[in-house]
């Protein structure tokens, strides 16, 4: 439960900030490199996993709540099946929002191209959302995990041999 | 000469995976796994599958690996086995 | 000793089905034909305005795989979430 | 403040494609960017980020660092290294060396500057006496001073991240 | 050069992983071959959709002629059960843990009431 | 151009493959720690290189944006690689020291002495 | 030779580099040392990527690698210390 010594502790936060940057470049060019919604919450959800490995369960605990992570899981499945229904005029996960103009409507050339960001109407907005909903769910899964743990067991040393 | 890669990885992947059933220590079981995790996650790159590749690489070799030894500490490290059975 | 017997004859009825199976299927790298993956790789781009293909199968033209995987994920999170709840928590 | 400015940097720098930026992504940069600085100081209130860092002196001086002595060290170690992988001739033991510095940076910065020059393997560190344990491959004498191991790294380390 | 060898690899990793899944008596070990198998598959679905010669199915600063992309997809759907696939295996390992605790042991011989 | 990247990716490979001889020739943990740390770190960086000058002599020659990208997310990739090695070997060598392993023909070792006379761990 | 051919012996070479790092895998005579292994051969995929999204003409693949860089670096963590027996 203590943490790892000040070399790997400086480390770990440096690069569980730099990951979450990382990840969410991930998830907002998810249409346009690849990517995208799970790939980009994966990322971002090791967070969690880097402050849980540099500062050991209790100190953690005490900093982060978990109801967030719930209300995180269930905002992001609620907008993803809202944006599906919002197309419902035509068929269920219509993308109306493409080619519309405004936000996230502009078209795209055929053939190569370098990439704007604001196309793919829809598909951006259901990036972000289940990005926040597998941020959500990876964590709640780390944190639930560990608290399963009970650190007053001794832990079982063997012998570091050779096995088969 | 891409073709020797290719063939080195395949190779890779079958070893590790007989190393991953063949291990009885558990702990050389998931480090194991998270070498042929690695590798899957390199046969997706060369398959020109980078999003399948992001994918595993993220969720393969990190994740999987921290609940596993999440795991294995609330669980313990050896196999349980009988005297005189295999 | 019955089992194990069982069990080999069950490993060698899977092998022997996956080694049929494996002659049959096309050769490594040559697909035979595709019709619907070369529709989306033509009409990605003018239907769904986006650029990554596959992105835009898993979020526009197959968004009910995409659906349930988010109900299963919440499933299993649910489910792990009630396992190792204390007593008095929540 | 430093990780809000230091996060929408990283974020541009990952976005330009060599020309303009559109301003959808600056926005995107501050919005996220104010998003993580809040997230950061409220999950892991003991990052140890410093306002100096974000000065430009200090971060040429972090690219002279990398690009003069910490490069030429990187070769001296790794043909020191092949020499003895080819003659395999190695007189191993664990010293213990002061550094005297404060910050935790700074100490960081020190100790994978010596895990990747000639010969030696940082082990643990002591963070209430600064001292710094040390796998040498070559041992020469029995209380080494920094300036033995490592030359001027701790000069350097403390003139980028003290 | 390489043929048809990454179909047998498939199949080779596949049967490992069920030689597993039976033989072994650790629940911990059995979840191990679980996850070997999962890779089996989603490997298995990837190969079938690839080109040789093909680029990745993005258009974003591909190279000068990329009018040739591999299949995508088989890549969609493999998505999605890479984080199902993790899923499970959280939800397995949560009830090994859980088991352990109640009985003191992770061998299913021990577990008398799991056994049929 | 092609020399200049067979000179740098011809290094990198050396240094690769001795990384490569060394996991072999050590003795133990820590000695294969340096080797493998070291050599790979290195190998690693001069293919980077490569790949670096590459992109810039593509980029001055057609003024394309996407090799201004590739450069610059190999930089970025390179230095994580460096930061998480140097970090990884010093997590590596300080378990393998509190798991108990010694290291081999030590002429001596401070840690367990001091870890010795203060009766618990450093740090 | 071209450009393409001289990255795609330098892949060959890598990948049977990384190949030969198995034996360490399996001889290793303590856990520590797997994990040196896992560690090395984590670094030489990474250069391996670096220099495959060249061979394949695609600028976006390295992304990939940055991803590798970052997450192989938890599961070292993790093992190291699982390996300490602290956690």
């Amino acid at each position: 439960m203590n943490p790892l010594s000040v070399v790997a502790r400086t480390v770990c936060n440096l690069f569980a900030w730099f990951l979450a940057v990382f990840g969410i470049y991930v998830i907002v060019h998810g249409h346009l490199t690849p990517g995208g919604g799970f790939q980009g919450g994966a990322v971002v959800a090791t967070f969690m996993a880097f402050l849980l490995v540099a500062h050991g369960g209790r100190k953690m605990q005490s900093w982060v709540r978990k109801e967030l992570f719930t209300l995180m899981e269930c905002v992001g499945l609620t907008i993803f099946i809202s944006a599906g229904l919002l197309g419902m005029s035509n068929t269920f996960f219509f993308n109306f929002l493409a080619k519309a103009g405004g936000l996230f409507g502009s078209t795209v050339p055929l053939g190569p191209n370098p990439g704007a960001l604001n196309t793919s109407g829809t598909i951006a907005l259901m990036n972000l959302s289940v990005g926040l909903e597998v941020v959500g769910g990876l964590s709640m899964i780390l944190l639930y995990m560990f608290s399963g743990v009970h650190p007053e067991e001794p832990f079982g040393r063997e012998e570091t041999g050779h096995d088969r | 000469m891409i073709e020797v890669l290719h063939l080195s990885i395949l190779v890779t992947i079958v070893v590790s995976g007989f190393l991953t059933i063949w291990f009885r220590n558990l702990l050389s079981s998931v480090i194991s796994l998270a070498v042929l995790s690695l590798f899957i996650s390199l046969e997706f790159f060369y398959m020109q599958a980078p999003d399948v590749a992001i994918a595993e690489a993220g969720i393969g070799a990190g994740l999987s690996t921290a609940i596993y030894i999440i795991a294995l500490r609330a669980c313990g490290r050896k196999q349980f086995r009988k005297e005189g059975e295999r | 000793m019955k089992a194990r017997i069982l069990f080999l004859v069950s490993i060698l009825v899977v092998g022997g089905l996956l080694w049929s199976g494996l002659q049959a299927v096309h050769p490594f790298g040559e697909p035979n034909s595709a019709p619907m993956d070369e529709y989306f790789i033509a009409n990605a781009q003018s239907e769904a305005a986006a650029n990554n293909v596959v992105t835009s199968i898993v979020f526009d033209y197959r968004g009910f795989d995409t659906l349930g995987e988010g109900a299963v994920l919440f499933t299993a999170v649910i489910s792990v979430a009630a396992l190792f709840r204390k007593r008095g928590q929540h | 403040m430093v990780i809000f400015v230091a996060s929408a940097l990283t974020y541009l720098l990952l976005v330009w494609a060599g020309g303009s930026i559109e301003w959808l992504e600056v926005v995107i940069a501050l919005v996220f960017a104010g998003l993580i600085s809040i997230m950061a100081k409220r999950w892991n209130p003991e990052l140890p980020l410093r306002r100096s860092w974000l000065n430009p002196v200090r971060l040429v001086r972090f690219v002279v660092y990398l690009f003069g002595p910490f490069l030429v060290a990187l070769v001296q170690a790794n043909l020191d290294v092949a020499m003895r992988v080819i003659t395999g001739k190695i007189n191993p033991g664990i010293v213990r060396i002061p550094t005297g510095l404060a910050s935790d940076g700074a100490l960081t910065l020190l100790a994978n500057s010596i895990t990747l020059t000639p010969g030696t393997l940082t082990v643990d560190a002591n963070d209430e006496s600064r001292e710094l344990y040390v796998h040498w491959i070559n041992v020469t004498t029995e209380e080494p001073k920094a300036s033995d191991i490592c030359g001027t790294f701790p000069e350097w380390a403390r003139r980028i991240a003290e | 050069m390489t043929g048809n060898f990454p179909y047998l690899v498939v199949g080779i990793l596949f049967v490992m992983g069920f030689i597993g899944i039976i033989f072994e008596k650790n629940l911990v070990k059995i979840a191990i071959a679980v996850s070997v198998v999962e890779a089996a598959t989603n490997l298995f679905i990837i190969t079938l959709g690839y080109r040789s010669g093909g680029s990745i199915p993005v258009w974003t600063m591909a190279g000068g002629g990329s009018s040739r992309m591999v299949l995508p997809t088989p890549q969609a759907l493999t998505l999605t059960a890479i984080v199902i696939g993790l899923a499970t295996t959280a939800l397995m390992l949560s009830f090994a843990m859980t088991i352990y605790r109640h009985y003191g042991s992770l061998d299913v011989r021990d577990v008398r009431r799991l056994q049929g | 151009m092609n020399t200049a990247i067979g000179i740098l990716l011809g290094i990198g490979l050396l240094f690769n493959v001795l990384g490569t001889v060394s996991l072999y020739r050590f003795p133990d943990v820590y000695t294969r720690l340096h080797g493998t740390t070291k050599c790979t770190t290195f190998g690693s960086l001069f293919t980077s290189a490569a790949v670096v000058v590459y992109g810039l002599t593509k980029f001055f020659q057609g003024f394309e944006g996407r090799f201004v990208t590739l450069s610059l997310h190999v930089m970025v990739a390179v230095l994580a690689l460096l930061i998480s090695n140097a970090t990884g070997a010093n997590a590596i060598a300080r378990a393998a020291h509190r798991s108990g392993i010694m290291p081999v023909r030590a002429v001596f070792d401070r840690l367990a002495e001091d870890e010795k006379t203060m009766g618990r761990r450093v740090s | 030779m071209t450009t393409e051919a001289l990255f795609s012996y330098a892949a060959a070479v890598l990948g049977l580099a990384a190949l030969a790092m198995l034996g360490r895998l399996v001889a290793g005579p303590t856990l520590a040392d797997r994990a040196v292994a896992l560690d090395a051969m984590n670094t030489l995929v990474v250069a391996l990527m670096i220099i495959l999204s060249v061979i394949f003409d695609s600028v976006v693949m390295v992304d990939v690698a940055i991803v590798y860089a970052g997450l192989s670096f938890v599961g070292t963590m993790f093992i190291a210390r699982y390996l300490e027996g602290s956690m």
